[in-house]
C-alpha cells in the first residue's frame, strides 16, 4: 500500500497537459510591474525612486518586518513609476514599474550552469543568505522561508519534508523542476537540512510522476539522509498536514504548526531557490510557471521573471483561446481566478490555467441532501455541510465550536458535493469572521 | 395594579387556612349534594346494561344483586332477572385483563339454560377503530354472542375453554386486526360462564 | 473573450449530481422491480405506477402552487419515494389508499419540511406507517405470490396468505415451537429468490443484494449502514436463538423475511435522514437492527423495520451532535 | 420482571407525552435546545418521583381512610405546588450548582400536567400498585418524558438549520415533527 | 355537621396550613440574596410558568430580563406587550429618544455608469465577493450589489433595486441600528443624522482613486476635483484621497455643491424641487440633466422581464 | 381596553391554543371527536370563568407569598365541582374525558388568566375575559375535534358523512399533533394576511 493520509480526499482528473514540456525561458518583457507584497506578511518597503536605474537582482524593496521578504528587481532598466497596480489578489497594490533596458545582472550572481555541490557555511549564515535573497515558499502560501528555518523556542525540528507532491491537476512546474534540476534541488535540500540541523529529509512525490521518482531515487544515493517517498495520488496530498501524516505518520495538532511534530515542510521549488541563493548568490526574481489549459495551443513550463504580465505569458503559449471563461493563477482546486490578464506574475504564481467557458460556470445550487460526501472527503475530518449552513446563517460561535479554523481550504468538499453547493465559499467567509472574532478576543 | 398585601407568617397561614377551609366546606357540600346522583348514575348504568342483556323481567335485579367470589381475588357481581318471581335470566358483570389496553368490563346475560342471551360493553380502553368494534354501536361483531349456546360448544382442542376465537381453535370470528380484543372479550364471557355455572349450583 | 468569470476556488467540480445519485438508486431497484412483477403480476404494476405517478404529481403541485418554488420533480427523489413506498405495500392495496400514502409521504413527510434535504423522517416510511396504522386490515392482507400463472393478472381478488413473519408472530403467540414454523413457511432458498408473502418489494432478497452491490460499486452509499443493520440483527437473533432455539427463530430467518433487506439497503441509507459520520452510521444501524427485532419479537406488529427506521431517524440529530467524524490532529491535541 | 414491564411500558409503550398527552406544554416550550431539554428532564424526574411518593401515601393513608377520594384533585395539586416550591427553596440554598442545573425548571413543573397526571394514575385502582411499584412507575414515566423531550429537542435544533417553508416555520412544523415522532413510537405498542 | 364534611375540612386545611408553615419556615431558613428587581419583574409577569417565552418558568425569564442588556428578544406571550413594557419600566430600559440617525448609501454606481468587466460566479454574498477581489467593475470601492446589507436589516428598511443593483433605504423604517453598516464589507453605508426635516446632502461615492482612474471606472464617481470644496462657504467639505466628504454637522443645506459637482456624485435627499434658475445658469444644466435622464431612460428601457430574470437568477443560485 | 376587545381577543389574537399554545394536553387528548372537544371546552370555560370571578373578588385579601397556592386551591375547588357534577349528570362524557378533567387544575391557561388578568381587574371584566378565553379555547378544541373526527372516523358530531373506515391515525396520538400543526400553520397564514 502506498502511503497516504488517513481520511478523505478526492481524485479529480489529473490533466497534466504540460507534463513533458521542457522548461523554456520566457523572453524578458518591455515593462514589468513588481508588486511589493508577493508574500504572506508585511509588504516590503520600496527603496528605489522614480527614474532610478536598476540591475537584475538588485534590491528594490526591503523586507518590512520579520515575517516579510525582500523584493529584487527581475530586470534591468529604469524605474518608470511607483503606483498601484492590480495584482493576483484582485485588488490594487503598490508596485514598482520598471521599463526594461537590456539584461544586465548584478555582478555577484553566478550565472554559470555548473553544479556546485559543496558548501561550508554555518546554519545562521545560510538563513541570512536565504533571507537576503527574499525567498518565500513557492508551494503556494508564499510564507517567508527564513521564518520557517528558525523554529520557535521549545520546538526542535527532526525531519525536513520536501513537498514534490504537486497534487493540483494541470500543474507541472514542480514535476519538471525535479526532472531538470534534480541535482541542484538535492543540494538545496542538504543546505536546508544543515540550516535546520536535521539529518533526515523525505521527498514526497505522488505516484503519478514515476519518472521523477526514479530519477531522484537514483540521485539520492549520493546525498546522505535524503529519502524519496512515493505517495498515493490523492488530492490534497500536498497539504502539509496531510503530507506529514502520509510520510512520517504524525498528526499536526489542530491549530498547530508542523514543527509541533518536529517536521518542517518545503516545496521543491523552494529548495531549488535555496540552492541558487546560497551557491550562486542569486536572489528570487524568477520561477517556473506552468501555462496550461485544455484549449491552450502550447501548454508548457516557462521560466518567468516576476512582474511579467500574465498576458505576455499567455501570448507565449499561443494566446488567449476564443472560448476562455476563466483564467486562474494556480491550479483548479486552490488557484485564484483573475479578473484581468494585466496582472504580474509573482513569487506565488505556480501556474496559469485557462479554462474554457463551459467548464468555468458553476452549476445551479440545489439544497443539501445530507449525502455526507463532503464529510467523507474532508481531509481534516470536518463537517463542511454544517459549517456552510452556519456560515450562511452567520452562526460564528457554532462554527468555532465545529473547528472551522482547521479547514485547509482544499475545496474537496465543494468538489464532491452533488448539489453543487458553494461550501468552501461560506467556510472561508466563516473562517475570516471567526478569525476576526478570535483576534478581537485575544487583544481584549 | 391592585395593591398587594405584604406577606407575614401569620397572614400567610391564616389566609391559606381560610381559603382551604372555605374551599373544603364548599366542596363537602357539593359532594353531599352529588353523592346520591352519582351513585344513582352508576346504578343506572348497570340497570340499563342488565336490561339489555337478559329477557324481559319485572323485578329489580340491581337491588337483588349479589357478589360472587371465585378463586382468590375475583369478584363478580351478578344480577338475577325474574319475571313474576320466576328466574328468566342472570346478568353477570365480568371483566378481562388480557385486552390490548387495560381492563375490559362487560355485562353478559344468560338464560337459565346457560345460553348467552346478549352482551353489553360497560367499559374499555381499546383502540378506537380496532378493538372498540366490540361495542354494539360500532359494529355488529358482538351479534355472534347473541343466543350463543355455550354448553353445546364443541371444545375441539380439549383445553376446557369453550368460548374462544378461531385462531385458538374456537368458534368465534375475531374482529379483523383486533384478535387481542376479541380474545379478551371471549375471556370475559368465559369467566362469566364459569360464574354462571357456579351460581347454577 | 467575453467577460472573464471570477469565482472563489475550487474551480473544478466533481461529476456527481443529485440526479445521478437518485437515478442510480432507481436503477439499483430494477432487479427488485422485476422480481416483484414476476411474483405479484398486475397488482405490483398497478401499485407501483399509481405510487410513482402520484408522488411525482403531488411534489410538482406542492412546489408549484403552495411553496411557489422552482420545480424539483426531475431530480428523481419523488419518483424514488413513490417506488420505495410502493415496495412497502401489499400488491392488492386499493389504488385510493396508495394515493393517500403517496400524499402523506410527499405532502406531510417531505414538502412540509421544505422538500428534498429538509425532512427528518424517511418520507416513504412516513407514508407507509401512516397507512399501516390507519388501515391495518388492508395493509396486512397479503396476496400469495404466484409465479407464472394466469393469477398474475388478478389484482384485488387474489388469494391471500400470511407472511413468514405473520406466521412467526402467530407461532410465538400460541407458544408453539419453532420447528412447527418451519413447516408453514417456504424454505430459505425460496425466500432468497422472493417466493413468499409480504410487501412486494421486500421479498426479493437476492435482487436487493444485487442492488446493494451496484450502489456500493457506484459509491452511491457506503457499507456502514446496511452492514451494521444486518449484522446487529444477526447477532441479536443469534444470541436469542442459541439460548433458546425452541422459542426463537434463527438469524437467517429474520434476515431473509420481512423488510430487513429492503430497509437496510434502500431505506435506512436515505441520505437525508441518516447520520453524517461513519461512527454515527454504525450506531444508527445497530439501533435499527435491535429495535426491529424487539418490535418483531415482543411488539404488537409482526414487522418492525419501518418503525425502527423512523425511531432512529428521530435520533439522527442527536447522533450527529454527539458522534462527530474524527478530526484530523485532534488526538494529539488532547494528549498534550 | 414486573418492574421491567412497568418501566418499558411507561417509557416506550405508553410514553406520557407522545401517547398519553401529558405535559405537552413544557414539551413544546422547553425543547428548543437539547441542553435545556436535558435540564428540564432532570427536574421532572426528581419532582415526579417525590410527588408521586407523597401523594401515594396521602391517598392510601388519608383520603382512602376517611373515604374522601373526591378531594384527590385539590390535595394532590396543593401538595405538588408546595413541594415544588419547597424543593426550589431548599435547592437554591443547599446546592446552588444543582439549582443552576435544575432549579430554573422547577416552577414550570407545577403546571406540568404530567406530574399531576402520573400521580393520579399511580393511585388508580386498576393498576393496584404498591408504593414501590408506584415509585418505579413515576420514575419511568418521567424518564419517558425526558427521552421524548430530548429527542424532540434534537429534532428541533436540527429543523432550525433547515429550509422550512414560511408558513410551517416554528411551531407548526414542531407539531408535525411531534406527530411523526409519535407515529414512530407507535411501533412500540403492544410490547408487554 | 357530618363526618365527611369534618374530615374534608380538617384534611384540606391542615394540608394547606402545613404547606404554608413549611414554606414559610423554608423560605426563612434558606434565604438567598437575589437582585430585588428580579422579584419585581416576576411580579409583573403572569406567573403562568408556561415556558412560552422560551425560558423555563417565569422567574427564570425575570432573571434573564434583569440580566440581559436589552429586552429586544424577550417576550412573554401570556402577558403580551403591556406586560413587557411594564417590565421595561421597572428596569429603566426605555429607549431614550436619540438623535435619529439614518443610513445613506455612498455609492451611486448603477451598471450604466460603471461597466462590468468580469462576471462573479461565487456564492451570492457581498463579503465573499469582496474577500475574493475588487468586484465586477473597475471600481474597487463600490457596492458589489449582492444585498448583504438588505439581509442584515431586521426592519425592512433596505431593499435592492433590481435596476441600479444598489441598496435603497426606506427612511421611514430605518431605526439607525447600524446592522447594515456592520454587514457591508465595502463600508458603503454610513449612518448620518437624518437632518432637519430629514433633509440631507452627502457624497454618494467612496472611490479614493485619482480623478482619471475614478472617472474611468465609474461615470458618477467623485473625482476629487475640489469644485465643491471651493464652493462651500461653511467649511463643511473636506477632500482626502481624492474623495470629498460632507460633514453633516457643518452642512447648512445650501445645495451649492450639488450644482457644481461635474459628476453628480453629491446627493440631496428630501429637499424641495429647485426654483427655476435664471437663464444664465442653464448652460450648466444640460449636463446634469443628462445624468438624470440617463437613469430615467435606463429604468424605462429595462423591461419588466429583465427584472424578473434577474431575481430568478439569484433565486436559482441561492436555492 | 374595550369590553368587546377583552371578550374577543380570546378567539383570535390571543387564542389559547392556536396562538399562545396553552393547555395543550386536553387539547390533544380529548379531541378524538367534536363532541368530546366541546365537552372539555365547556368544562374548562366553567372553571375559568368561576375562578376568574373569585380571584378578582378576593385579590386584595391575599398576601403575596401564598398567592399562587391560594389560586390553585380556588381553581382546584371548581375543578372538583365540575368533576362531581359531571359524574352525577353526564357520566358517559366524564368517562371519556377521564384524567383530563382533574388536569384542568394545571392548565396554564387558567392559572395564567387568574394571575395575569383577574388578579388585577374588575369582576365584570374578569368574567368577560374568562368567557372569551374559555370560548376561544372551546372553539379551538371543537375545530380540532371536528377535523380529527371527519378524517379519523368519517363522521362529524357522531353523524356519519362517508362510508368506510377513516384514517385511524387521526383518532390516535400522532394524528392529534399533526392536525394541530397544520391548523396552527393555517391560522398563522390567515392572520398574517389579514
Ligand atoms: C501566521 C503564520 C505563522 C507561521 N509561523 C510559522 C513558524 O513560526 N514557523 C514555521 O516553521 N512555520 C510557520 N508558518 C508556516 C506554516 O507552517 C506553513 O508552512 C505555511 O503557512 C505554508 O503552508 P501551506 O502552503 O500549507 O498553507 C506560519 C504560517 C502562518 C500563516
Ligand atoms: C490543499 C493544499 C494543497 C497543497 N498542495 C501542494 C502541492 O501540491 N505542492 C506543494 O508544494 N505545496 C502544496 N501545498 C502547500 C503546502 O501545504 C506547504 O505550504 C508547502 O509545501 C510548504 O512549502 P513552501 O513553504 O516551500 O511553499 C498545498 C497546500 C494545501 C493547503
Ligand atoms: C396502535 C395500535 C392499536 C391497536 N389496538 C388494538 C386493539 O385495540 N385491539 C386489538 O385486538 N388489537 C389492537 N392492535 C393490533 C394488535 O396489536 C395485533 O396486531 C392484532 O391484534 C393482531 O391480530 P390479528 O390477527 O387480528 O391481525 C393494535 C395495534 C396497534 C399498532
Ligand atoms: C440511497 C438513497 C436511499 C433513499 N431512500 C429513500 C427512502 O427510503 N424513502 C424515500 O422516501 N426516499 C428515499 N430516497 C430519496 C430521497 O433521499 C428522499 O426522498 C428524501 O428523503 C427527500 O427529502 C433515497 C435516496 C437515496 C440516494
Ligand atoms: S472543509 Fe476545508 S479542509 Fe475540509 S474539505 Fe472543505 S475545504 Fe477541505
Ligand atoms: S456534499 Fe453537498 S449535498 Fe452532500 S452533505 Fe455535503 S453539502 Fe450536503
Ligand atoms: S452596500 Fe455593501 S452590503 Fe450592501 S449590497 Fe453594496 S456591497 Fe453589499
Ligand atoms: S465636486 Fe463632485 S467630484 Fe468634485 S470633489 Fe466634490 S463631490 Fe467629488
Ligand atoms: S396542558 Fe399544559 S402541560 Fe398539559
Amino acid at each position: 500500500m502506498l502511503k497516504t493520509f488517513p481520511k478523505g480526499g478526492v481524485h479529480p482528473p489529473e490533466n497534466k497537459l504540460s507534463a513533458n514540456k521542457k522548461i523554456e525561458i520566457l523572453p524578458v518583457p518591455k515593462q514589468v510591474s513588481v508588486p511589493v507584497s508577493q508574500h504572506i506578511g508585511v509588504p516590503a518597503k520600496v527603496t528605489v525612486n522614480k527614474k532610478d536605474v536598476v540591475k537584475v537582482g538588485q534590491i528594490i524593496a526591503e523586507s518590512g518586518g520579520f515575517i516579510s521578504a525582500n523584493i529584487h528587481s527581475p530586470v534591468s532598466g529604469t524605474v518608470f513609476k511607483i503606483d498601484e497596480v492590480t495584482d493576483t489578489s484582485g485588488y490594487k497594490r503598490q508596485s514598482v514599474i520598471i521599463n526594461v533596458n537590456d539584461d544586465e545582472w548584478d555582478e555577484k550572481i553566478d550565472r554559470s550552469e555548473e553544479l556546485i555541490k559543496d558548501f561550508d557555511i554555518s546554519s545562521e549564515e545560510i538563513i541570512k543568505k536565504i533571507q537576503n535573497a527574499g525567498i518565500v515558499g513557492l508551494g503556494g502560501a508564499t510564507f517567508p522561508t527564513h521564518v520557517k528555518l528558525m523554529p520557535p523556542k521549545g520546538t526542535k525540528p527532526e525531519v525536513l519534508i520536501i513537498n514534490g507532491v504537486e497534487c493540483e491537476p494541470y500543474l507541472t512546474s514542480d514535476h519538471i523542476l525535479m526532472l531538470e534540476k534534480g541535482e541542484e534541488m538535492l543540494v538545496g535540500i542538504q543546505i536546508l537540512m544543515k540550516a535546520l540541523k536535521v539529518d533526515k529529509a523525505y521527498i514526497g512525490i505522488e505516484n503519478n510522476k514515476p519518472d521523477a521518482i526514479t530519477h531522484l531515487t537514483k540521485l539520492v544515493k549520493f546525498y546522505k539522509g535524503i529519502v524519496v517517498t512515493p505517495v498515493k495520488v490523492q488530492y490534497p496530498q500536498g497539504g502539509e498536514k496531510q503530507l506529514i501524516k502520509a510520510v512520517i505518520n504524525r498528526e499536526v495538532p489542530s491549530g498547530g504548526l508542523p514543527i509541533a511534530v518536529g517536521a518542517v515542510v518545503h516545496n521543491v521549488g523552494t529548495a531549488y531557490a535555496v540552492y541558487e541563493a546560497v551557491q550562486k548568490n542569486k536572489p528570487l526574481f524568477e520561477r517556473v510557471v506552468t501555462i496550461t489549459g485544455k484549449s491552450v495551443k502550447n501548454p508548457g513550463n516557462y521560466l518567468v521573471r516576476f512582474g511579467t504580465a500574465v498576458s505576455d505569458l499567455i501570448e507565449a503559449a499561443g494566446g488567449v483561446p476564443k472560448n476562455t471563461g476563466k483564467i486562474i493563477s494556480g491550479g483548479p482546486m486552490m488557484g485564484k481566478a483573475l479578473n484581468t490578464t494585466d496582472v504580474p506574475v509573482a513569487k506565488g504564481t505556480s501556474g496559469i490555467l485557462i479554462m474554457p467557458e463551459e467548464e468555468s460556470k458553476r452549476r445551479v445550487i440545489k439544497p443539501c441532501i445530507r449525502c455526507a460526501k463532503c464529510v467523507d472527503v474532508c481531509p481534516m475530518g470536518l463537517e463542511p455541510f454544517l459549517l456552510m449552513t452556519f456560515g450562511e446563517k452567520a452562526m460564528h460561535k457554532s462554527m468555532e465550536k465545529e473547528d472551522v479554523l482547521d479547514c485547509i481550504e482544499c475545496g474537496s468538499c465543494s468538489y464532491a458535493c452533488p448539489s453543487d453547493r458553494p461550501i468552501l465559499d461560506y467556510i472561508r467567509l466563516g473562517k475570516n469572521r471567526v478569525g476576526a472574532v478570535i483576534r478581537a478576543r485575544s487583544t481584549k | 395594579m391592585a395593591s398587594k398585601k405584604k406577606s407575614s407568617f401569620i397572614n400567610m397561614v391564616v389566609v391559606l387556612f381560610i381559603v382551604s377551609a372555605i374551599a373544603a366546606t364548599a366542596l363537602a357540600f357539593v359532594y353531599q349534594a352529588t353523592k346520591d346522583p352519582i351513585k344513582q348514575a352508576k346504578l343506572e348504568k348497570d340497570k340499563k346494561a342488565v336490561g339489555i342483556v337478559v329477557p324481559k323481567f319485572n323485578n329489580d335485579p340491581v337491588s337483588e344483586s349479589d357478589t360472587l367470589i371465585i378463586g382468590e381475588r375475583d369478584q363478580l357481581i351478578f344480577f338475577p332477572a325474574k319475571m313474576d318471581n320466576k328466574l328468566v335470566g342472570v346478568a353477570i358483570k365480568t371483566y378481562s385483563d388480557i385486552g390490548f389496553t387495560e381492563r375490559i368490563k362487560i355485562m353478559v346475560g344468560f338464560t337459565p339454560d346457560g345460553k348467552i342471551f346478549k352482551t353489553a360493553v360497560l367499559e374499555h380502553k381499546e383502540t378506537p377503530g380496532l378493538g372498540d368494534k366490540m361495542q354494539k354501536n360500532k359494529g355488529n361483531w358482538s351479534e355472534q354472542f347473541t343466543n350463543l349456546d355455550v354448553p353445546n360448544i364443541q371444545d375441539t382442542d380439549d383445553d376446557g375453554i369453550l368460548i374462544e376465537v378461531k385462531n385458538d381453535q374456537g368458534t368465534i370470528d375475531a374482529i379483523t386486526a383486533a384478535t387481542i380484543s376479541s380474545r379478551a372479550f371471549c375471556d370475559a364471557c368465559e369467566r362469566a360462564y364459569n360464574a354462571f355455572k357456579k351460581i347454577e349450583k | 473573450m467575453s467577460k472573464l468569470i471570477v469565482s472563489p476556488s475550487p474551480h473544478q467540480l466533481g461529476s456527481n449530481s443529485v440526479k445521478k445519485l437518485m437515478y442510480g438508486v432507481l436503477f439499483a431497484l430494477i432487479p427488485t422491480l422485476f422480481v416483484s412483477v414476476f411474483f405479484f403480476g398486475l397488482g405490483a404494476i398497478i401499485v407501483i405506477l399509481s405510487a410513482v405517478i402520484s408522488s411525482v404529481l403531488f411534489e410538482y403541485l406542492i412546489t408549484k402552487f403552495i411553496l411557489k418554488r422552482e420545480s424539483t420533480v426531475m431530480d428523481g427523489s419523488a419518483a424514488l419515494t413513490g417506488l420505495l413506498l410502493a415496495f412497502n405495500l401489499p400488491s392488492n392495496l386499493p389504488i385510493w389508499l396508495v394515493i393517500i400514502g403517496a400524499f402523506v409521504a410527499i405532502g406531510i413527510g417531505k414538502m412540509s419540511f421544505g422538500g428534498l434535504g429538509n425532512n427528518p423522517f424517511n418520507p416513504a416510511l412516513v407514508g407507509r406507517v401512516f397507512l399501516l396504522i390507519s388501515w391495518p386490515v388492508q395493509m396486512t392482507t397479503w396476496p400469495k405470490p404466484s409465479p407464472f400463472t394466469e393469477k398474475m393478472l388478478g389484482y384485488t381478488d387474489v388469494t391471500t396468505g400470511a407472511t413468514p413473519l405473520g406466521q412467526l408472530a402467530e407461532t410465538m403467540r400460541n407458544g408453539e415451537s419453532m420447528s412447527s414454523l418451519g413447516e408453514k413457511v417456504p424454505d430459505y432458498m425460496q425466500m432468497l429468490i422472493g417466493n413468499m408473502g409480504g410487501s412486494f418489494g421486500e421479498i426479493a432478497g437476492f435482487a436487493l443484494i444485487i442492488g446493494l452491490i451496484y450502489m456500493l460499486m457506484k459509491k452511491i452509499i457506503t457499507w456502514h449502514i446496511p452492514v451494521s443493520i444486518i449484522g446487529s440483527v444477526a447477532i441479536f437473533t443469534g444470541i436469542l436463538w442459541l439460548a433458546d432455539p425452541v422459542n426463537f427463530a434463527d438469524p437467517l430467518f429474520h434476515i431473509l423475511t420481512g423488510g430487513i433487506l429492503l430497509g437496510a439497503i434502500f431505506m435506512a441509507t436515505d441520505y437525508v435522514t441518516s447520520p453524517m459520520s461513519k461512527r454515527g452510521m454504525i450506531i444508527y444501524g445497530i439501533g435499527i437492527g435491535v429495535l426491529t427485532i424487539v418490535i418483531r419479537i415482543w411488539g404488537a406488529f409482526p414487522e418492525g423495520v419501518s418503525f425502527a427506521i423512523l425511531i432512529m431517524n428521530a435520533l439522527v440529530p442527536l447522533i450527529n451532535m454527539y458522534l462527530k467524524p474524527k478530526r484530523f490532529g485532534e488526538k494529539v491535541k488532547k494528549l498534550k | 420482571m414486573e418492574y421491567i414491564l412497568i418501566i418499558i411500558s411507561a417509557i416506550f409503550v405508553n410514553n406520557v407525552v407522545l401517547m398519553k398527552f401529558l405535559g405537552v406544554c413544557p414539551f413544546f416550550g422547553v425543547s428548543k435546545q437539547v441542553g435545556t431539554a436535558v435540564g428540564m428532564s432532570g427536574a421532572v424526574v426528581f419532582v415526579m418521583t417525590v410527588a408521586t411518593i407523597v401523594t401515594f401515601i396521602l391517598q392510601k393513608y388519608v383520603l382512602d381512610v376517611f373515604e374522601i377520594q373526591y378531594m384527590q384533585t385539590i390535595t394532590f395539586i396543593l401538595v405538588i405546588a408546595s413541594l415544588v416550591q419547597l424543593v426550589e427553596i431548599i435547592l437554591k440554598k443547599v446546592s446552588p450548582s444543582l439549582f443552576q442545573a435544575l432549579g430554573i425548571f422547577l416552577p414550570l413543573i407545577t403546571t406540568n400536567c404530567a406530574v399531576l397526571g402520573v400521580a393520579l394514575l399511580a393511585v388508580k385502582p386498576v393498576y393496584d400498585y404498591d408504593l414501590l411499584q408506584a415509585t418505579v412507575y413515576a420514575v419511568a414515566s418521567a424518564i419517558g418524558f425526558g427521552l421524548a423531550m430530548v429527542i424532540f429537542a434534537g429534532l428541533r435544533e436540527h429543523m432550525e438549520l433547515q429550509d422550512i417553508p414560511k408558513g410551517m416555520k416554528g411551531v407548526p412544523i414542531a407539531f408535525v415533527v411531534a406527530g411523526l415522532l409519535a407515529l414512530a413510537f407507535m411501533g412500540f405498542s403492544g410490547i408487554a | 355537621m357530618n363526618e365527611v364534611i369534618t374530615a374534608t375540612i380538617i384534611t384540606v386545611s391542615s394540608v394547606g396550613v402545613v404547606a404554608a408553615v413549611i414554606l414559610y419556615w423554608a423560605s426563612q431558613k434558606f434565604k438567598v440574596f437575589e437582585d430585588p428587581r428580579i422579584d419585581k419583574v416576576e411580579e409583573i409577569l403572569p406567573a403562568a410558568n408556561c415556558g412560552g417565552c422560551g425560558y423555563p418558568g417565569c422567574r427564570n425569564f425575570a432573571e434573564v430580563c434583569v440580566k440581559s442588556d436589552s429586552l429586544d428578544d424577550l417576550f412573554c406571550p401570556v402577558g403580551g406587550n403591556g406586560c413587557m413594557s411594564s417590565v421595561a419600566k421597572v428596569l429603566g430600559r426605555e429607549v431614550s429618544e436619540k438623535d435619529k440617525m439614518t443610513a445613506v448609501i455612498r455609492c451611486n454606481g448603477a451598471p450604466q455608469f460603471r461597466k462590468k468587466t468580469t462576471h462573479f460566479d461565487g456564492a451570492l454574498n457581498c463579503t465573499i465577493q469582496s474577500d475574493l477581489y475588487a468586484g465586477e467593475t473597475a471600481c474597487q470601492y463600490g457596492c458589489v450589489g449582492l444585498g448583504e446589507c438588505a439581509d442584515a436589516c431586521d426592519f425592512n428598511a433596505l431593499h435592492m433595486d433590481p435596476i441600479t443593483e444598489l441598496p435603497v433605504v426606506t427612511e421611514a423604517n430605518c431605526t439607525g441600528c447600524n446592522a447594515c453598516v456592520v454587514a457591508c464589507p465595502k463600508d458603503i453605508i454610513e449612518l448620518r443624522p437624518a437632518g432637519k426635516k430629514s433633509r440631507r446632502i452627502f457624497v454618494s461615492c467612496i472611490n479614493e482613486d485619482r480623478g482619471g482612474a475614478a472617472k474611468k471606472a465609474c461615470a458618477v464617481a467623485c473625482t476629487g476635483c475640489t469644485l465643491c470644496f471651493k464652493e462651500c462657504e461653511y467649511d463643511a467639505i473636506v477632500i482626502e484621497n481624492f474623495l470629498a466628504y460632507i460633514d453633516p454637522l457643518k452642512c447648512v443645506l445650501c445645495r451649492k455643491c450639488v450644482q457644481v459637482c461635474p459628476t453628480g456624485a453629491i446627493w440631496e435627499v428630501n429637499l424641495p424641487p429647485r426654483k427655476a434658475k435664471p437663464a444664465k445658469e442653464t448652460d450648466k444644466k444640460p449636463e446634469e440633466k443628462k445624468e438624470v435622464d440617463l437613469i430615467k431612460t435606463a429604468k424605462e428601457n429595462i423591461t419588466e422581464n429583465k427584472t424578473v430574470d434577474n431575481k430568478q437568477d439569484k433565486k436559482n443560485k441561492t436555492e | 381596553m374595550s369590553k368587546l376587545k377583552i371578550f374577543t381577543r380570546g378567539f383570535f389574537s390571543e387564542n389559547a391554543v392556536f396562538v399562545m399554545l396553552l393547555g395543550l394536553c386536553p387539547t390533544l387528548g380529548t379531541t378524538t371527536s367534536a363532541v368530546n372537544g366541546l365537552g372539555m371546552g365547556i368544562a374548562t370555560t366553567f372553571v375559568l370563568v368561576m375562578s376568574n370571578i373569585v380571584v378578582s373578588l378576593v385579590k386584595s385579601q391575599i398576601p403575596d407569598k401564598v398567592r399562587i397556592p391560594s389560586f390553585i386551591v380556588i381553581i382546584a375547588s371548581f375543578v372538583t365541582i365540575v368533576e362531581l357534577t359531571m359524574q352525577a349528570y353526564v357520566p358517559d362524557l366524564f368517562e371519556v374525558l377521564g384524567l383530563y378533567i382533574p388536569l384542568i387544575v394545571v392548565n396554564c391557561l387558567i392559572l395564567g388568566r387568574a394571575e395575569a388578568f383577574a388578579s388585577k381587574n374588575k369582576v365584570s371584566d374578569s368574567i368577560l375575559d374568562g368567557l372569551g378565553m374559555g370560548l376561544g379555547f372551546t372553539m379551538a378544541l371543537m375545530m380540532l375535534g371536528a377535523v380529527r373526527e371527519i378524517l379519523g372516523s368519517g363522521s362529524i358530531f357522531n353523524i356519519s358523512i362517508y362510508e368506510g373506515d377513516g384514517a385511524l391515525v387521526f383518532v390516535l396520538a400522532p394524528g392529534a399533533f399533526i392536525v394541530l400543526g397544520y391548523l396552527i400553520a393555517l391560522t398563522n397564514i390567515l392572520t398574517k394576511k389579514s
